[in-house]
């Protein structure tokens, strides 16, 4: 747990990005993790793990606002969220389980409206990004004709393009094939050493130099008698 | 950085976006049209096939038609982008969803009310609508159907994130309806009862500009409150 | 499997070189046909005795209508010949008939329509004949419709024959429903000149016409499928080959 | 076999009927040149892309 | 072994889960009737409160509102069950698919065709049908209702796998109504004019045993299409 | 690439339970893969490998005859698969992209109705199984309410209640932990030395002895030349 709190990066600034302070969730009554204290600084790149329905996903669903409902306080450089909201969403970029890609449109259209929602790009900018994610060649087919892999490789693609800071990413390995993983790794590595910050959910472990690790079973709501059920499952 | 980007970029984009997408499936374009024209036609198989019945019942069957096919291309309007994770992109950018939703239902409105407006008059034809009753559907039909498009993308936003939206959607919608088809189909059966009809269609301008500011807010919300299901 | 391969690659080729030959002919019969039937029934058939020269539509009017309802069964044979074995010309051949059928059915539609102005002052009635004509057009839209929804071709074929093999069972069903309905509940103030003799004289540039557009429908749809072999076919070798030789 | 009118003008106007019929062999002269042309059309692009594709493949030396 | 799991089971445990589903979004369930109950109160907004005017247009007004109800509800027959895979799963299934698909169906009709049946008495009051049509009503409802959900299977099993089916469905599925929509529209009319309806009944029956028999085979090949897309 | 023809394992019966022969496929006329002659035996864990989008989706629908176009011919147990196909369907479990949950019902109202396609369970039977895949305390709750992985928990617990031999599998690690991951393993493992074989695909290599991999890049279409760039944009 140590490690966690004391921060080994040393290109970071002295305030962080983000702050959680006494962070908790609770869905339905139960209560999913609570009590989190978590800086993440400029540079980071933070893992988010835990078994399956430890409250990953809604943790980083509490973090964009998607879902309001949370104990304690999220700090964006140190201003409350719900205060330093629109900054904050002009420095965010979210690629949940779903990733906003449309079948009947091609990967170009789709990237160029997704790209457009936080920047504005090019169109040799947007074929830059697709070549990056091995879609060359696959610019102008629609959507519902390529694989779950390629079509996920289209949402990727956005971080090639963005300038925001903040990459919050839910499982961003899914269906990506081994090449793609190793090319999504380097990129996280270069947008740290940037300056920017990722947080990422996968049950794969990844391979990043100075990863930070939050792990939600050390925070999981210890009076819930359903969730130390599971935990018995898991293990035996 | 992206603090500059325009938000008239953003808008452009997502009307671009949504236009295209209902002109690549073209057919779905035509949908609300060809809806309209077959109730229609299922009337008088029903009902009569005399001319004299039909042109008494024209300006309310034509209205309420036109308002079931309004109501019927709803259901789509933010549910696909509800079902692929689009919906949280656009709550995520930093642009204001008030703008962003404003454009959505304008594509949508371009995309079935404007079209089912400019047929109206041959569905005219075909229910024996008196001449003189052509020119106040045409307008009625114009600002009425703009606003059902805003006030039915209140119910769309409210019930995207249910699986079968279809119904529930019309239950929550058709009440507000009411007035738009209460107005609109008087204006066509006074004019052609000779009344003047320019009262009834200035309620309808109200209601129109009322919608166009209200109803915006209201899907925001609407929206916001979905994604969090 | 050799048979499958036989349909699958053969037939699509062989029709597009054998029609290339029959075409010309087919046309020109039917431009013969069309031209004569047409001056003779503008010109130089006599006037009907009750409505004057406005019946001079029939001579589009019905053929277009014997051919719009006779080409929904040519589309929907080729869509059961495509289903039971597998045969992609077929499938290209229910294609084409469609915007072609549904075509005819609005030509039948809109001279009906102006045909009834002069005749019987209005634009439009509800009559047996009419309304089984407008659910035909809806029958035809229904299966464009479809056919262009799905992006995958193969899908989409399939899609198109089942609906139009539905709807072939129930076209009878809906003449007669229709047929029966009208007769029940409309006084018979209206009728269609069908039941009268008609005059050789008028007759005759009738016979032409109809032929003519038998001629012309068979023209259209191997106008149509050709382009659509073209398309669809359009990375085999002798599709390269017949446009590098032009 | 005569010729019903006495004039073109006559012809043409069809004692009152002119219009409507004139309309009708207009729309279906009309509807039936757009079902010779469309293909037509689309044959010409169809071919247009195969030429380009095979210039990509092939190109000249 | 799987070999010998009796086809009976398979089926009974599709009927159970489709009427769980049903009644879970208990909503869900009232939704036709309550779209029924809405159209129905708008023809009088439209059209005309004259009781004398309605209880002329209450046979054919009931039956093409029946029918859109029943239309409406369609979208969703095979809907979830594809996007969430459970087609696949069921075309896997050893056990038949005819079989499978004429339970869906029976569902369907079940949980839209039957209540609305059974509320459309009431509606007939509303509209000031004349008692003698009731009973008819009831009866040309039950026998419609019925064929509606076997021929509008097919209509949602083409359009399942695309992302817009709802009004390309109503396209589809429109003119194969019109028989059924005339024998009822009709039974409950000659019924109210005293004339005898039994001929037109029978009719129904016919239709409804017709779809019983072959719909079924239509939606099977074309939801094994929709798969492969 | 000998390895992929000639067979290890020692429990295998003398004729294949499937035999592909030439078998290919071909979307949009540009052809996936093609030439495949490849046995699967009793006893056999198949990893169906390649890249994103070289075919492997489209490898396991085509053998379940979801996607009834392909080239060549697949055999179940000597006799081609179009003729067999009532026996191999009551022999098959598959699992894709799409598990088939549907989200208003419990996980125990799922899986007994999943299970029902292919087999009797009893109430007993699918309480285990959902143990097993450690949904214990869940059985009752809205599917809706759970996790990503916990959702394809359920559809993988029908793997404990199947009596099917093929177990085809498109992406089974998709969103499940690491825990569950080694359990599934074990299951394969025990699967196929009670005689069945598993299909499976994975960008994950899985930890299985014994594994024979089917890799789509071996047999990718040559001649066509958008697959061949693409392969380039994966390599860089
Ligand atoms: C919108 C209006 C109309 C439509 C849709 C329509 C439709 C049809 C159809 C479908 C047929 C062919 C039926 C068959 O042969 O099986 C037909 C035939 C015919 N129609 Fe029309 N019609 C319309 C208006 C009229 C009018 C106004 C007239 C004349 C007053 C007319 C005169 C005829 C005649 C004479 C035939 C030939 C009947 C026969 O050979 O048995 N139609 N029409
Ligand atoms: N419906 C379709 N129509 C045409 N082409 C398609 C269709 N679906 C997939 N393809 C093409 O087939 C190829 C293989 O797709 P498939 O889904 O089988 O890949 P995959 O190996 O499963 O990839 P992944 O690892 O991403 O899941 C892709 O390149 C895609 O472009
Ligand atoms: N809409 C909801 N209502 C109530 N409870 C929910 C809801 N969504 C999720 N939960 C519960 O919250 C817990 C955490 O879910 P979450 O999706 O955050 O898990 P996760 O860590 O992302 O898991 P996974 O690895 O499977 O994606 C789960 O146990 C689930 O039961
Ligand atoms: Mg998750
Ligand atoms: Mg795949």
């Amino acid at each position: 747990m140590a490690a966690l709190t004391t921060h080994s990066t040393d290109h970071k600034t002295n305030t962080a990005l983000l702050t959680f302070k006494q962070f908790g969730c609770t869905r339905d009554s139960r209560v999913l993790f609570e009590g989190i204290d978590f800086d993440i600084y400029a540079g980071d790149v933070v893992q988010v793990e835990g078994p399956n329905g430890t409250g990953k996903t809604t943790l980083l669903r509490a973090l964009t606002r998607l879902l309001p409902d949370y104990e304690g306080e999220i700090l964006w450089r140190g201003k409350t969220l719900s205060h330093a909201h629109y900054d904050f969403l002009s420095q965010l970029l979210f690629i949940g389980h779903l990733p906003g890609i449309k079948k009947t449109l091609t990967p170009r259209e789709n990237l160029a409206f997704l790209s457009s929602l936080n920047g504005t790009s090019t169109l040799s900018d947007i074929d830059d990004a697709l070549a990056q994610v091995g879609l060359y060649g696959y610019e102008d087919m629609p959507c519902y004709q390529l694989s779950a892999g390629q079509n996920r490789r289209i949402a990727l693609a956005r971080l090639y393009l963005t300038k925001a800071l903040v990459w919050v990413l839910d499982e961003p390995y899914t269906a990506v094939d081994v090449a793609g993983i190793k090319k999504l790794e380097a990129l996280f590595e270069y947008h740290a050493k940037q300056g920017g910050c990722v947080i990422l959910t996968s049950h794969q472990p990844p391979n990043i130099r100075d990863l930070k690790h939050l792990s939600l079973t050390d925070y999981s709501g210890g009076d819930s008698s359903s969730a130390s059920v599971i935990e018995g499952a898991y293990d035996e | 950085m992206s603090n500059s980007q325009s938000l008239s970029a953003t808008l452009l984009s997502v009307f671009r976006r949504d236009l295209v997408i209902a002109f690549r499936q073209r057919s779905d374009m035509l949908n609300p049209i060809v809806f309209f024209l077959m109730v229609v036609t299922m009337m008088p198989l029903g009902i009569s096939p005399q001319a004299s019945t039909l042109a008494q019942l024209a300006p309310g069957l034509l209205w309420v038609i036109a308002l079931l096919a309004c109501l019927l291309s709803l259901d789509g309007l933010f549910r696909t982008d509800y079902d692929d994770g689009t919906l949280e992109q656009l709550i995520l950018s930093p642009q204001p969803l008030y703008f962003i939703v404003i454009i959505k239902a304008l594509v949508h409105w371009l995309t079935t009310g404007l079209p089912l407006t400019l047929v109206a008059p041959l569905l005219g034809v075909l229910l024996a609508l008196p001449s003189d009753g052509f020119i106040p559907l045409w307008l009625s039909l114009l600002l009425g159907t703009l606003t059902l498009s805003f006030v039915g993308a209140i119910g769309a936003a409210l019930t995207v994130s249910l699986r079968k939206g279809g119904l529930l959607l019309s239950l929550i919608i058709m009440p507000l309806y009411v007035p738009v088809l209460i107005f609109g189909a008087s204006t066509v059966r006074s004019a052609v009862e000779g009344i003047p009809y320019t009262g009834a269609l200035a309620v309808l301008g109200m209601f129109c500009a009322l919608a166009l500011m209200l109803a915006p807010l209201a899907i925001v919300g609407a929206l916001k409150m979905s994604v969090q299901e | 499997m050799g048979w499958q391969w036989f349909h699958q690659l053969g037939s699509p080729r062989w029709f597009y070189e054998k029609t290339s030959r029959w075409m010309p002919w087919i046309g020109a019969i039917a431009l013969i046909l069309l031209v004569v039937g047409a001056v003779w029934g503008l010109a130089y058939a006599p006037v009907d005795a009750k409505q004057g020269n406005s019946y001079r539509i029939i001579y589009i009017h019905v053929p277009a209508a014997f051919l719009a309802l006779a080409g929904y069964y040519i589309m929907a044979i080729a869509g059961a010949v495509g289903i039971i074995w597998q045969m992609k010309l077929s499938y290209t051949v229910m294609r084409s008939a469609a915007p072609i059928g549904a075509t005819l059915t609005f030509i039948a539609l809109v001279t009906g329509a102006v045909w009834g102005k002069p005749t019987w002052g209005t634009w439009w009635v509800w009559d047996a004949r009419i309304t089984s004509m407008l659910i035909l057009f809806f029958l035809y839209l229904g299966v464009m419709a479809l056919q262009g929804a799905y992006q995958n071709q193969n899908t989409a074929n399939k899609a198109g024959a089942i609906l139009a093999l539905v709807g072939t069972i129930n076209i009878p069903i809906i003449y007669k429903s229709v047929d029966w309905w009208f007769t029940l509940h409309q006084p018979a103030t209206l009728k269609l000149t069908g039941e009268s003799s008609i005059d050789p004289s008028m007759a005759y540039p009738l016979l032409i016409m109809i032929a003519g557009f038998y001629g012309l429908y068979a023209w259209l749809l191997m106008h149509w499928t050709r382009m659509d072999i073209l398309h669809s076919e359009q990375k085999t070798a002798w599709v390269k080959a017949l446009v590098s030789s032009k | 076999m005569t010729f019903q009118f006495n004039s073109l003008i006559d012809f043409l106007n069809m004692a009152g009927h002119g219009p409507y019929v004139w309309a009708s062999y207009a729309i279906t002269t009309i509807a039936l040149v757009t079902l010779v042309v469309y293909p037509l059309m689309q044959k010409k692009q169809i071919i247009a892309q195969i030429r380009r594709q095979q210039r990509i493949s092939n190109p000249p030396e």
